[in-house]
C-alpha cells in the first residue's frame, strides 16, 4: 500500500482528534498521526511511560532513552510526563485514555477486532494492544481497506484472533468512514471516488448508510 | 559501598534454571553490562521475563545465541527476528503476557500481591484456561503475581546506599522489577553520595538493591556504546545500542 | 487555566448521597479549603472514603460535625474521640479498611483492576465472610478495588495543565485516589506555567485532575492557618491546622 | 506503667536492632526507640511513606508536611526517600521490611498477636497492623508484662481478636525476653529481679526455659 494512501488515512484520522484529548497511538498507520495534527492541541501517551510526547528530534538531539512504544526518538512537549510500565498501564486500563487509534488485521461488523496474531503463525507478540482494546474509552481503527494481498479487512465475522470482547467506535480506511453504534455498523462518509457497489464488494460486513451520511 | 560488586560477580548470583527480570523496553534500560557477563557465562536454562528479548546481539538478544536462554516471558519478541527464529527452531520456550499485565504482575510479586484481576485478555487466546471472575457485572481474568530469582536492572544514578532514579523513558519496566526479585542486581552509570539525590526524586528506595554493577557501556550521541571498541563503532555505526 | 475554579464550583460537582475520595494521613496533604466549603454547604448523605476523618474540628472532622458525612471508609477512626463519638450515637457508619489494603483498593480502583488478593487480615475479624483463595500454598483474601465518584486531593503544586507535586509525607493517598475518582479536584498551594515542573518530577500527570482550587489557607511555622484569622490564630494557638 | 519501664524495654529492642537493617516501629513503646538507636545504622519505614525518618526535628524545623505514622514531626535522614501510601504498603506488603517492631495487647503462647481491638469496644482503628504482621521478615513485640490493671498479656490463647495469623519471633518486656521457634515459646532472658516463679505466675502462656537461656 502506497505511502501517500496511509498518509490519508492518517489525516483523516486526525481530524477527528478531539482538542484536549489524551490519545495513544497504535503501531502502523497511526505513527503517521503525529506529523498530521498541526497545532492541534492533543496530549500523545506512548504506553512505555510517555504523556506529552512530542515530535520527532533533530538527529543531535537524539537520545535513545527518550524513545516511543515504537522504539523511535521521540521529544516531550511543554507539560509532558515520565512514569514507569506499571503507572502507563494503569492509566491505559483504568480509563484514564480518551482515545486509542489502533491498525487492525480484521474488524468484523460488530466491531470486535483482531490486531496481534495470524492464524497458523508463531504467535509471539501482543504488546500492549489488548489492554488498550479494553481501557481506552474510544478505538478509531485506522487501516487499509484491504490486505496487501488484496483480502477484505472488514469483515462479516473475525477469522484471527480477536484482540478482546471491547467493540470499536470507528474504522477510517481509504476509502470510507465507518462508525459503530451498539455493535452496528454505519457508513458515515465515503472518502474516495468508489461507488457504493464497488464499497459493498470490498466490505464484507454488513453495514448500513448512516442517515448523517456525507457523499466524498 | 558494599553493595558495589564486579559484573563476574554479580552473576554469581544467578544459578542455572533460575527466573530472571530483565528491565528494558527494546534496549533502553536494559542492564548491557551484567548481560555481556551472562552471555560470556556457561549460565543455562534461564527462564528471562523481559518485555521483549532485546536485539540480535544486543542485550538479551545476546543470551539467545550465547544459549543461555531456555524460556523467554514477555509481550513482544516480533521485533526482530531473532527471537522467533529461536522458537521455531525449537530453542527458545515462549509465554505471551499482554504488556500491561506484565508490568501489573511484577508490581503485585513485589507488592505481596498474589493476583489480581483484569479486563485485559477476556476473551482471547491469551486468557484460554485462566479463572474469570465478574466483578460489578464485568468480566475479568485472574492473573497471578510474577516474581523473580534474580532481577538484573537499569538505572542511571545510584547513590551509596543504592537509592536510584532513571534516565527518561529508560525506566519502563526497571522499577517494578527491583520490587520483585528475590536478589536485586543493577547496572547504574553513576554512582553519588547518599543524600545527593532528593528524598522526593528517588523512584527506587534503596531498600530494593542489593548489589550495584557500574554500566562499561558510554553514552555517546544519545547512545550506549562498548567503550572497547567504541572509536571504530562510531566510525562504523555498528556495535551501538539503543 | 481553564481547571481553576473557586471552592463554590468545585463542591457543585458533589451530590447528595456521593461518595468522596478524600486525600490526608492525620491532616497533612488534606483539601481544607475544599471541606470547609461542604462544612458550610446543605451536601448530605456523603461517604468519606479517607485514611482518618481528620481532627476534630479540622477537615472531615468539620463535616463530621456538619452533619455531611453518612459513612466512613478508612483504617484509623481512632486518634481522636469526635469519630468514635459520631459512630456510639448512631450518626456514622464505619467500614474499617486495613491501610495497606485501602491503598492498593484505590490504586485498583484507579488502574482498572477488579479485584486482588492479599495476605492482610487472612484470619481476622476483618477477613470474615470474604473469597479466601490459597495461591502457592498460602491463603489470600479477595479484596475489591475502590472508585469515588469525587476525589478530593490535596498537592502543593499544580501546573497550569493540572500536573501535580506534593510536599513530603503530603503526597500519602493522594495520587492513589486521583487516579480512582470520576471526577478529579486538587487543592493546590501554588499554580505555575506547564514545563515549569520537570517530567520526572511530576507525581500526578494532569489527565488524572479535572478542576484545580487553590488553597486558602497559609503556610507558616510548618502549619496550614486559615487566613481570615491567622494573626489572632498565631498568638492563642489555636485554629492552626497540620 | 511507668515512662521508666517502657524506656528500659525500648532500650533493650534497641539492642537487638541488626546494623543496616530497616525496620517498622508500631505506636506505643516502639516509638521510643528512634531515641534509643544511639549510632547504630537501622533505616527507620514509616507506613505514611519515609525511608530514612530522621530525629524529632527542633521546633522552628517542624514541618506538619513531614510527619511519622503517630502523626508526630519528624525529619529526614541521609539518603532517606518519600512515596505514596500504595508504594509504601508494597514494600511492607511484599516481605521488603526486616523487622517491624509493635505493641500487642495480647500474645499468645504460639506466638499469634492481638493488638487492634478489644472485645466489646468499638472496633474502629486497625491502620496498617495487620499488613505489618502479615508482611515483616521479623516481628518483636515490645510491651509491658502485664495491662494497666495487672492482667497478663502473654496468655495462653487470645481472648481478644487476632490480627493475623502470622506468629511473632519475640517479645520483650520489663522482665524478660521470649523468642518463638516453630511455634513453641522459650524463655531467653530475664531482665529484671523477677524469680523464675514469679514469672511463671503473670506468664500464663506455657513455654520453657531455652538452653541458651541468659539469666539477669
Amino acid at each position: 500500500m502506497s505511502q501517500a494512501i496511509r498518509l490519508k488515512i492518517a489525516k483523516k484520522v486526525s481530524e477527528l482528534l478531539v482538542e484536549g484529548n489524551v490519545v495513544n497511538l497504535g503501531i502502523g498507520i497511526p505513527t503517521l498521526i503525529p506529523d498530521c495534527i498541526g497545532d492541534k492541541n492533543v496530549y500523545l501517551q506512548s504506553e512505555n511511560g510517555i504523556l506529552g510526547m512530542g515530535a520527532t528530534p533533530a538527529d543531535e538531539e537524539t537520545d535513545m532513552d527518550l524513545i516511543s512504544a515504537n522504539k523511535q526518538p521521540v521529544s516531550l512537549n511543554k507539560g509532558a510526563s515520565i512514569f514507569d510500565s506499571a503507572d502507563s498501564f494503569s492509566m491505559i486500563r483504568g480509563g484514564h485514555i480518551d482515545l486509542a487509534v489502533l491498525g487492525a488485521l480484521q474488524v468484523d461488523e460488530t466491531g470486535e477486532i483482531a490486531n496481534w496474531a495470524i492464524p497458523g503463525k508463531a504467535i509471539l507478540g501482543v504488546g500492549g494492544a489488548m489492554d488498550l482494546v479494553m481501557g481506552a474509552q474510544k478505538i478509531i481503527i485506522a487501516t487499509t481497506h484491504l490486505t496487501k494481498d488484496g483480502n477484505p479487512k472488514i469483515v462479516n465475522k473475525l477469522t484471527y484472533p480477536s484482540s478482546g470482547k471491547r467493540k470499536v467506535d470507528m474504522i477510517v480506511t481509504e476509502h470510507a468512514l465507518f462508525k459503530f453504534i451498539s455493535s452496528k455498523m454505519y457508513l458515515m462518509e465515503v472518502l474516495s471516488d468508489i461507488s457504493f457497489e464497488e464499497l459493498k464488494q470490498i466490505t464484507p460486513a454488513s453495514y448500513e448508510i448512516s442517515s448523517s451520511f456525507i457523499a466524498s | 559501598m558494599e553493595k558495589l560488586i564486579k559484573p563476574i560477580k554479580a552473576i554469581s548470583y544467578i544459578k542455572n534454571g533460575d527466573s530472571i527480570l530483565v528491565g528494558g523496553f527494546g534496549v533502553s534500560g536494559t542492564p548491557l553490562t551484567i548481560l555481556d557477563e551472562i552471555a560470556s557465562s556457561d549460565l543455562k536454562d534461564l527462564t528471562a521475563v523481559s518485555n521483549n528479548l532485546g536485539e540480535k546481539g544486543k542485550g538479551l538478544g545476546k543470551l539467545l545465541d550465547a544459549g543461555n536462554l531456555k524460556k523467554a516471558v514477555g509481550s513482544y519478541f516480533t521485533t526482530g527476528r531473532h527471537a522467533v527464529e529461536a522458537w521455531l527452531e525449537g530453542r527458545l520456550e515462549i509465554e505471551l503476557v499482554p504488556q500491561g499485565t506484565l508490568a501489573e504482575a511484577l508490581r503485585c510479586g513485589g507488592a505481596g500481591i498474589g493476583g489480581f484481576y483484569t479486563k485485559t485478555s477476556v476473551g482471547t487466546k491469551l486468557a484460554e484456561n485462566k479463572e474469570k471472575k465478574v466483578i460489578d457485572g464485568e468480566e475479568y481474568v485472574f492473573e497471578k503475581a510474577i516474581k523473580g530469582d534474580v532481577a538484573l536492572i537499569k538505572a542511571s544514578r545510584s547513590d551509596t546506599l543504592g537509592n536510584l532514579t532513571y534516565d527518561k523513558t529508560a525506566l519502563n519496566f526497571n522499577h517494578v522489577m527491583a520490587t520483585a526479585g528475590k536478589t536485586v542486581i543493577v547496572e547504574v552509570d553513576e554512582i553519588v553520595e547518599a543524600g545527593e539525590i532528593e528524598p522526593q526524586d528517588i523512584i527506587t528506595p534503596h531498600l530494593y538493591v542489593d548489589y550495584i554493577v557500574e554500566n562499561k557501556y558510554i553514552k555517546k550521541g544519545g547512545e550506549y556504546i562498548e567503550p572497547s571498541n567504541s572509536a571504530e563503532n562510531s566510525k562504523k555505526g555498528v556495535g551501538t545500542i539503543g
